[in-house]
This record gives C-alpha cells, structure tokens and sequence, in this order.
C-alpha cells in the first residue's frame, strides 16, 4: 500500500462521515427535526478534506453557510454538529446558530457566515493577525462561485492582495449559485482571471480527487505561509442536492446531474483508488460501519439533548470587558 | 406587479433568482414567460451594483422593481439606497427622480438566526426621501405596491416572509384600487385601548383582539401600514378615545417607528393619556436559531397581553 | 488613544490617511512616528474591506480601532458592522469575541451638502450588540475612548466634528480615568425643566442654559453621551424633579435616541410630568450646501427656545 | 492649419476655461465665499475635455466630487456653476449640492457624486437604459485611481460586463488618492489589469494631451455604441492642487509637482501645439481673454445672484406621484 494511500483512508473516512452525517440530516430536516435553512455539501466533500490535508491545525478556515463538511473535516465531532442543527444546548454554538453558523474556536472554526462574501474580509482579518503578531498561521477562507461578484470578494482580496496577507481563498465552483448557473452571473469561464486583478497568485483545478486537492492546496497554502502573499483557488465542483433543502432544482437536468454523480462522486473515487491500490474491501466495510455508528450517534445524542437554554438569549449579546 | 408592467412599459423587475427561478419566495411566479428576460432580470449577488443600477436606470427614466431576495441583503446595499436612491431627487435640485420600488420579505423568516432575520424598518424610516410601507393584507399590499410603483420617489416595501401564505380578497385587475401613502387603517374598533402595529403581528393581534373581547376587553386595532409618512391623525384620534395605547412591532426595541409612535401620541394626545404609552417588541438581542427561543425573542400574544394589562392597570 | 496603544501592544488603528497624512482630521497626529507602520495602518478606500478585516482581526484577539474618516463611509461598512461585529459573539455562542472601536466624526462638517452630513446614531443604536457613545467634552472623549478600547465588545464612537477644535480640561494620562458605558451626566442643575442631548448640541445648548438663567429660566442639563447603553435612571429622576422635559438632537426626528428618550420618559416618569415631551431636532431634509439652508436644517438655539416655552406653557 | 488643429482650438478653450474658472473659485474659497469642500480639476483638464469631444452631446457622463471640469466641458455654464459653489439661488442646483453635487440634466451631467464609487453602479444603469430601450446612448463613468478597491467599483464593472453595456469606465489615475500615493493602495502598477476579470475591454494612455484622449477615448466610446461591450480605461494625469482646499499636500514632493507642471500641463501642451501648427498668438489671447471676461462674468453673477431659497429645502425630498 502505497503512502498517498495510507493517506487517502481517513480522508476518505472524514467524507463519508460528511456524506452520512448530511444524508441523516436531511432526513431529521424533513422529519422538521431541523429548522431553518440547511445547505448540504454532498458531492463537494473533497474540497474540504482536501483543503483540511493541507493545512496544520492551528491553521484557521472561515467559510459561507455551506459548512458542515468543513467543520466536520477541521475536527469538530458530528455530535456538536447534528446538536446545532437539532438547536439543542449541545450544539456546537448551543443552539443560536443552527446550520449556517457554525463556531468552533477550538478547531478554529471561524464559522459559519450566511451573508454572501461577507466571510472574506474578515479571513483578511485573520490573516492580518498571523503578519502582526508574526506567526506562520494561514487562513483558508471559502467561499462559492456565485459570491465572486459581491464588494466583500473584492475588497477582501484588494486587502490581502495589498498586504500580501497569508490567506488562501478558495473559491468552490459548483457551477450554480442558488438556481442560475455560472453563465448568467458572469462573462468569465475561468474565475481565476480575476486574481491579476488583485496581484494574487491562482490556481484551478477539479475537485473531485482529494489527493488532488490536498497536493493544489498544499502549494497555495505553503506560498502563504511562506510570506509569498495569498492565492486565488479555484475548485470545480458540483452539489448534488438542492441549494438548500427548500430548492427542487428545477434548473438543471436531471442528466447533468447523474452525469455527475456516476463520473465526479467524491466519495465513491477515492473508494475505488483505495480498493485498487489493494485496501481490502472489509477494511472498508468495517470503516464505512464505524462512520455509520458515529452518525447514528450523533443523531440520538442530538435528539436526546437538552433543548437551547433560555440563558443563551442574553448570555452572549455583549462580551463584558476584559481588555485590560 | 404583472397588472403594473402590463400598463408601463418603463416597469421591470430585477434581482436575484426573480427570473428563471420564479423568485426566491415565488412572488415573481409566472413574470419572465410573460414579459421576458427584457423585463424580468435576474441579476447576479450583487445587491449594492444592482440597487444602485436600479436607481441609475430610474435617474434616466425607467421604473424599477428591485426585489431582495430578504432585506438582511440591502445591508450591503445600504449606501446606495439611503445615498443615493433617498438624495438624488434633493442632490439635482429635482432635475432627476427617483422612482424605484426595493421589495422584499422583512423580519425573521423562522429559524434563519441572526444575519437572517432582520427587521429593516428602524434603518429606513429615519431617511428623508424614502418612502416606507409595510402591509399585512393581500388587499393592502397590492394597493400600495400599485402607489409604489407609480410614485416619483423611492418606496421601501416590505413585505412579511410568514404573510405571503395569506389568502384573502383582492381588487380585480380592473378596480385599479390605490392606497395611498400615509392612511392607516382602523382594523378594529373598540374603546378600552388603541392598539397599534404593522406588519406581521397584524394577524396575531386580530386573533388576539378576538379573545379578549370575549374577556370583556375592547381593543381598537390601527394598522399603521405606511411608517413614512405616518399618519398619526388615525392614531392620535383613536387614543383621544380610548386613552390608552399600547404599540406592538417586531423590530428591535430601541427607536424605529415604535418609540416614533410613541412619541408622536404622547405629543399629540398628551391630556388624554389615562396611562403611559408601553410598547410590546422583539426582544433586544440577535435572534437565535433554535425555535423555543425564537418564540421567545418575536413579539406574541403574552407579551401584548402583558402590557395592555399594564395599561389597563389590571396588574 | 496613544495611552491604550502603550499599554497594549494589540491595540492598532486603521483607517484612510490615518498615517502618513496624520489624519483626515488630525486625530491621529504623531501616532505613526511613535508606533510604526504595524500598528498605525493607512487602508486603501474600501471601508466594508477594512471594518471587516478589524473584525476578523479581533476575533482572533487583536484590538482594532477603526477610524472612518466620517461616518459617512460606514454605510458602505454597514452590513460588516451590523451582521459581523454586532454579532459575531452571539453567533458564536460567546467562543469569539469583537473587540473593536470603530470611531470618526459625526454629523455636518458644515456646508459638505447631503451625503457627507449623516447623524448615524439612529442606524446604529438600534443593533444590540453594539455600544454607541457620543461623547461632547475632551474629558468625556477620553473616558469613553479608554472604557471603548478596553471592552470587549463592538463600540460605535462617535465624534463631533466642529467639537475637535474644543479646548477643555483632559486628566492626565496617569490619572487613567475612565469613564462607564451607560452614564449619563447632569450638567447643569436647574429646576424648571430637563433638557436632554448629546454629542454636537450641548456647547449650544450650555450657552442657551446661561442665557436662559438670566430670563429667569432654570434649566436641568443632562448630556446622555452614551446612548446604547442609556442611563435611564439619571434622565428619569431629573424629569421626576422637573415634571417637563425637552430632547435636543441633531439626527433625522424620525425615529433614533431622540424618540428612544422620549419613550422612556413618558414611561417611567408619566406621572410626573406636567407638559408633553417635546423634540427640537434638524428638519426632516437631506442637508443642503448653502450656508444659510444648513443653519436652517441644523437645531439651533431658537428651535431649542421655541419647544422649552411650549413645555413650559409661555407661549 | 490641419484639421486636428481646428479642433484643438475649442478645445484648448474648454480647458482654459476650467483652469481660469477653478481659479478664481480657488481665491473665492479662501475668501471664504465658498464653503465646503472644494476640489479642483487643475491639471487633469485634458481628460475630461478629450473624452467630451469623443462622445455625442446626447450621452450621459456621471462622475465623483471632483466635477466642475466634467460639467464645464459638458457645457454647463460658468454662471450656473460657480453660483452653486457660492451656494446661490441661480447654481445649477439652487445650492443645495455645491461643490461636489454638480448636476444638469438638459446637458445630460448625472451628477457630481461624493461617496467613492458610489457612481459606478449608477452608470451602468444609466447604459442599461440605453440597452432597454434600444438607443444608441453611451454613459461615461469618470472615477479615481483611489476608487478601484471600493465594491461599487467591482459591482458597476461585474453588471456592466455581465450584460454587456454600453458604458465607458475612466479612470482618472492622478497617482493619488487624497495623501496616499497608488503603490500604497494597490500592489498593481498597472490598473487596466483589472479589465479581464469582468471581461472588459481595456486602454491605458498618457491623458495630458487632449486630441491623445479624444483618440482613445474614441475607441471605447464606439465600441460602447455598436455593443462592443465596456471599455476600462486608465488615464494617466496628476492634480496641480491639493486633494482639496484643505490638503496641504505634504505627502509629495515640490519637485514631482514642478517636474508635472513643467513637462505635463494640459493647457500648455495644447497651446504650445496651436502655435506651432501656425495659430497666431493674437487669436489665443483673444480667446483667453474672452475665457477671463467669462469667468469673472461668472463670479460677478454668482456674488450678485440671490442667495439659496428657503423653499428649496423642502421642495425637492419627495418628488410625487407622476408614474401614470
Ligand atoms: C448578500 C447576500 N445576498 C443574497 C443571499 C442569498 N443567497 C444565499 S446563498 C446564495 C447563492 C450563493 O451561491 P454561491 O456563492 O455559488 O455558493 P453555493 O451556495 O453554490 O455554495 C444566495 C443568493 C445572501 N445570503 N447574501
Ligand atoms: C466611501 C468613501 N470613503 C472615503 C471618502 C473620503 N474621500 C473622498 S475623496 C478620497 C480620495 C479619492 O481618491 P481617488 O479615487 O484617487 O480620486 P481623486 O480624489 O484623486 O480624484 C477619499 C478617501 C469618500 N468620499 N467615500
Ligand atoms: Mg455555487
Ligand atoms: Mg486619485
């Protein structure tokens, strides 16, 4: 077995776990288990795992309101994650913020942000932060093809671009945004081309092999780290379910989206690059159980947690002082 | 809106998703096969570009409807509606107007949490040149959509998320009915206390209106309808009868056209006031995702009660 | 703020010409020759860009200070200060804190016309999440600056523009004096009537106070200088003693703290008071450029006159 | 005398007119006559006098605060323009826009404009009504080199390139944004870079001579009209004067300034360029004489000109009902 394939396991782990974790969560939202609105990552799974492979921990990843999968991929345990989208007082963010919100300090997670492009000039923040205080730290700051035309993408990388801040923006090219595709929102059929624009470095490339992404990714990442200043990334994707789970999908064709699925399934590619680089279907199997269990888990502990507490109402308005 | 585009041809609607995707909320529904990609755009995310594109096209004459796909999203556009949109008819010394209509749902759409469920009326209603309304009935918001559309002056209408599955009776085509800005509406009548509100707490204040009149308390229920103007003759009348008066809205407590009520009937109706004037809200914190505690963060039935009590000196 | 600088290394400022030029207003004279480029940041003009990087910046435990070179230009920063900073520790379930001052001048900086002229108080005192202080004395600027810096939460700042000229007493940098969020100050005592304002009016109104002393006029001058949070108790007992009041203000009436006072007077001290609560505030207008049109639209003294003999029943 | 010469000639006019009409609202400024902010055009007078000559009078230009050439060379009068600074009841917009608020409709100035960038979505949708009626009339949108990190610049260029409309975006590079010179503000040297991430056409030229801009700009315009899409275009030129009346100017150098006014004036280049195709000097001191007469007709109108009218303030926040 070779070593991108040791590699490969739990990172194939960690989007099945997305996959499975997602699929049951759709399956709590029409049972109105949750609420609101839930935008699922399936079929965009190796992006984030990718993304997580070539990154150290301490790196910090802010990103839209598609984030389970990166919160999931960063470490954050499906128990806290089904807990917020349940809204109950385990959630990740105890229940005030519910799927397009997700916090996590700890793996640093910065969220979470449900206002298009509006993560991007914070992730310059982040990244300005590393350059003060002098630290390695890079930020990776997702965001969706359709957010490339709002003022946040231009004035987020204007800043990084400028201050050649250690940030990777990675641009998930899904192709829709909401229901219009990519050639009704732009001219453009590289979005790379704008990152001239800003004096950043780019890149573009298919998301659907996750060794791919890690090793693209690493080279953005490592540019930043090593004060080359930030990159544009742009990853080609596709979602296989709706926009959020309010969206038939009326748009596109049913062919395309098969098309897709049998030919760009993230999870089901690397399967098969495990099974033929030799990793024993059982091994698998028992994996694919150990997921299912940890999913099935987290449903229960959500169902069975206690409800969001009154006190979070007024708990976190105001933070109090403490700079001094 | 279809009669409107269907009389003016200046009229078109742009946005995100009001096209192909027949609206976010399905309120475009049945527009673009209709009036076609000409009159019925579909813009990309970008609400300050095309708020602001909007109120160019209106500088050279056309007519725009700018759809929100919700108002948490003209936060972006924020500049170019109170810059721009509100000042440009002032800024020429009235050589250009400004007849724009930016629509949307208003307020929390449930469960959508804090970036997601903003009640905008505070931001606008403090804009000289700006028009603001906000109806609660399919007649109503018709009747005002149509002065909307045919005002010179940019009107911020906001519409209710929860409302939109209202059924009611609405003026045929032909009736052409208008409502003009500034008339408030006596929903009720009733002499114990006066009752004022907007929006989306208007079909829980009927409800709520209803038992208690069985409890042998009468309200009089003022929907206020169009914030700016605000006609406070309706309102200041309906207090100098009852001599009470308790305003419920889903705004965040401080300001807004809540306390801008207040403090136009305490001014107007001040010798007759038999108690202060309380006002019944939105709790002052972002809201929550969790349902429990979005219930307990929107305005209902027992925070209402609560205070018309209190000025009913009940307690 | 050079004292919070020295004391805490993650204290920065950013902002347009905040460095080399030493400031659109001069405000951050000398900062960049004592504390270098790190942490006195000339920004590109991209206020949502660098409101939201100070945000990011904090939520990783840097202390920005952000410097608008008016408030003006935080409406293309609104949705970054509304959605982000004002709720990024409720979102966050308290893991992140937002520890920014966003701070610049505020109101008319005479004759700059419509869309440089914005009292924004009523925008942002709105948000819960945020704090937003008004201060119109040195003394109290630094108080509050300390007090906003040190916190931990988003602070809106706001400065008046013709009050930088303002000589006045400043404590030394030993003395450390801060001064609370929530505390308003009595003035002035008077017995006739309670006037209150903040920010750009109080010079005007101190001068009218004296005059109105020699015609036999004693007012009560409260300076509410932090208007979210408002000291409620120190306005309200005052009114308690008066039994009239008047609320002086340079925004927009509609809506904003000035309705906010009102509100909360007419609540808690409704039977006391013995005339209704009245306004004198800037016409309902965008700001024109002329001279004498903006004397006209800004409050003055004899607006402020006219609504205290209407209180007081000499008219 | 060649063609071009005889073109040149009104056009030098123009120019002269805006040099001696700015200064002589200069002086009034600090007579204190003028209040406000005042921002002057001295040196920059080729730009917005080459690009008029390359449109038709039925276009629409729009521009920032720094406007009184664009509305100068659009043909608003002297009179009308200098009453407005001094804040009369005769300016262009009965004073209550002043300086930067300079608007006449009848020859199609949309403003004028003070917040950065603000304009740009206002023009592309001036050039979407063009579209929509399916005219033939092309916007100009001048704006500043400081403008291009705002989001009203991103969002005006994505519509615009999007939808293909007939606008002409110029960007006046004078290598500063009030005190911070362009390599503080964008690591780009070159600003027409930012063209192909909207899929815009570009141009980037030398703006001190007139009948250059008028050539170029030319180019853009043209292919506005025949639905060629938008043109970005840089216009190298350098202010003579402060950011405003009250910029001291420190930030640059005496000798960069001198070095500008000697090689690089508009107005001498233009007039060196008449006399040597054979233009006597009589006929150009006639012409600027004629030019002096004017402008201090202009001041001698504005100081005796009423002063704004009390019933300006309220007449014009709403405009009424007229849709019908
Ligand atoms: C400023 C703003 N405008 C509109 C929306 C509504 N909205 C939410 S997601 C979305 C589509 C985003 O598409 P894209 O950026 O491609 O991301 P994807 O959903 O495909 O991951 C829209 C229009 C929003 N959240 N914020
Ligand atoms: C949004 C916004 N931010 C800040 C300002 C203040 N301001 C006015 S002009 C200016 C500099 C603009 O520079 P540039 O775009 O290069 O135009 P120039 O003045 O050189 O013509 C600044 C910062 C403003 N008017 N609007
Ligand atoms: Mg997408
Ligand atoms: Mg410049």
């Amino acid at each position: 077995m070779g070593n991108s394939q040791h590699e490969l396991q739990p990172m194939y782990r960690t989007m099945y776990l997305i996959r499975r974790f997602e699929e049951e969560a759709a399956r709590a939202y029409s049972l109105g288990k949750i609420g609101g609105f839930l935008h699922l990552y399936i079929g965009q799974e190796a992006v984030a795992v990718g993304a997580e492979a070539a990154i150290e921990k301490t790196d910090y990843v802010i990103t839209s309101y598609r984030d389970h999968g990166v919160a999931l991929a960063r470490g954050s345990s499906a128990r806290s994650v089904m807990s917020e989208l349940f809204g109950k007082d385990t959630g990740l963010v105890r229940g005030l913020g519910g799927s397009m919100h997700l916090f996590d300090a700890e793996h640093r997670v910065l969220g979470g942000h449900a206002i298009v492009g509006g993560q991007l000039p914070l992730a310059a923040g982040v990244a300005f932060r590393a350059r003060y205080m002098q630290e390695r730290d890079v930020t990776l700051c997702f965001l969706g093809d359709g957010a490339t035309n709002i003022g946040g993408f231009h004035e987020g990388l204007s800043l990084a671009g400028l201050w050649k801040l250690p940030v990777v923006f990675v641009c998930e090219n899904n192709r829709y945004s909401m229901g219009t595709p990519l050639n009704r929102t732009t001219p453009l059929a590289d979005l790379t081309l704008k990152a001239a624009g800003y004096g950043l470095a780019s890149d573009r490339f298919d998301g659907h092999d996750v060794l791919t992404v890690r090793d693209r990714m690493r080279a953005a990442v490592e540019r930043a780290r090593d004060g080359g200043g930030p990159t544009l990334v742009e990853v080609l994707t596709y979602r296989f379910r709706g926009h959020s789970m309010s969206d038939p999908g009326k748009y596109r064709t049913a062919e395309e989206l098969e098309d897709f699925k049998r030919t760009a399934d993230p999870c089901a590619l690397a399967r098969k690059q495990l099974l033929t680089s030799g990793v024993a279907e059982e091994l698998l199997s028992a994996l694919e159980q150990e997921v299912e269990t940890e999913v099935m888990d987290a449903v229960r502990f959500a169902e069975e947690s206690a409800p969001a507490s009154r006190s979070s109402l007024d708990a976190f308005v105001y933070a109090g002082s403490s700079g001094h | 809106m279809s009669e409107e585009m269907e009389r003016d041809d200046r009229v078109f609607v742009i946005g995100e998703e009001v096209g192909y995707y027949q609206g976010a909320y399905k309120v475009t529904q049945g527009l673009l096969e209709r009036f076609g990609e000409r009159r019925v755009v579909d813009a990309p995310i970008a609400e300050a570009g095309f708020a602001g594109l909007a109120v160019g096209a209106a500088m050279v004459g056309l007519r725009p409807i700018v759809e929100f796909m919700t108002w948490n999203f003209s936060l972006v556009a924020f500049d170019q509606i109170v810059n721009n949109a509100a000042k440009m008819h002032q800024m020429s010394a009235g050589q250009l107007r400004v007849p724009v209509v930016f629509r949307g749902p208003n307020a929390s759409a449930r469960q959508v949490a804090a970036q997601h469920s903003h009640a905008v009326e505070p931001f606008y209603c403090n804009v000289p040149g700006l028009r603001v309304v906000y109806p609660s009935t399919p007649r109503d918001a018709k009747g005002l959509l149509k002065t909307a559309i045919r005002d010179d002056s940019p009107v911020v209408f906001l519409e209710g998320e929860t409302l939109y599955g209202l059924q009611g009776d609405v003026p045929e085509p032909e009736a052409d009915e208008l409502i003009p800005f500034g008339s408030a509406k006596l929903v009720r009548e009733g002499h114990h206390v006066t009752v004022v509100s907007f929006g989306r707490p208007m079909p829980m204040l009927t409800k709520l209106a209803d038992e208690l009149e069985r409890e042998g308390i009468s309200l009089e229920l003022i929907d206020a309808r169009s914030l700016r103007p605000l006609d406070t003759a309706t309102i200041v009348a309906s207090v100098k009868k009852t001599n009470r008066c308790v305003v419920v809205h889903e705004h965040w407590p401080y300001g807004g056209p809540g306390a801008e009520i207040v403090d136009c009937v305490q001014r107007e109706a001040f010798d007759y006031l038999d108690a202060p004037i309380l006002r019944a809200s939105n709790l002052d914190v972002p809201m929550p995702y969790a349902l429990e505690l979005e219930n307990e963060v929107i305005v209902g039935p027992e925070r209402v009660r609560a205070a018309l009590r209190q000025v009913l000196y009940l307690d």
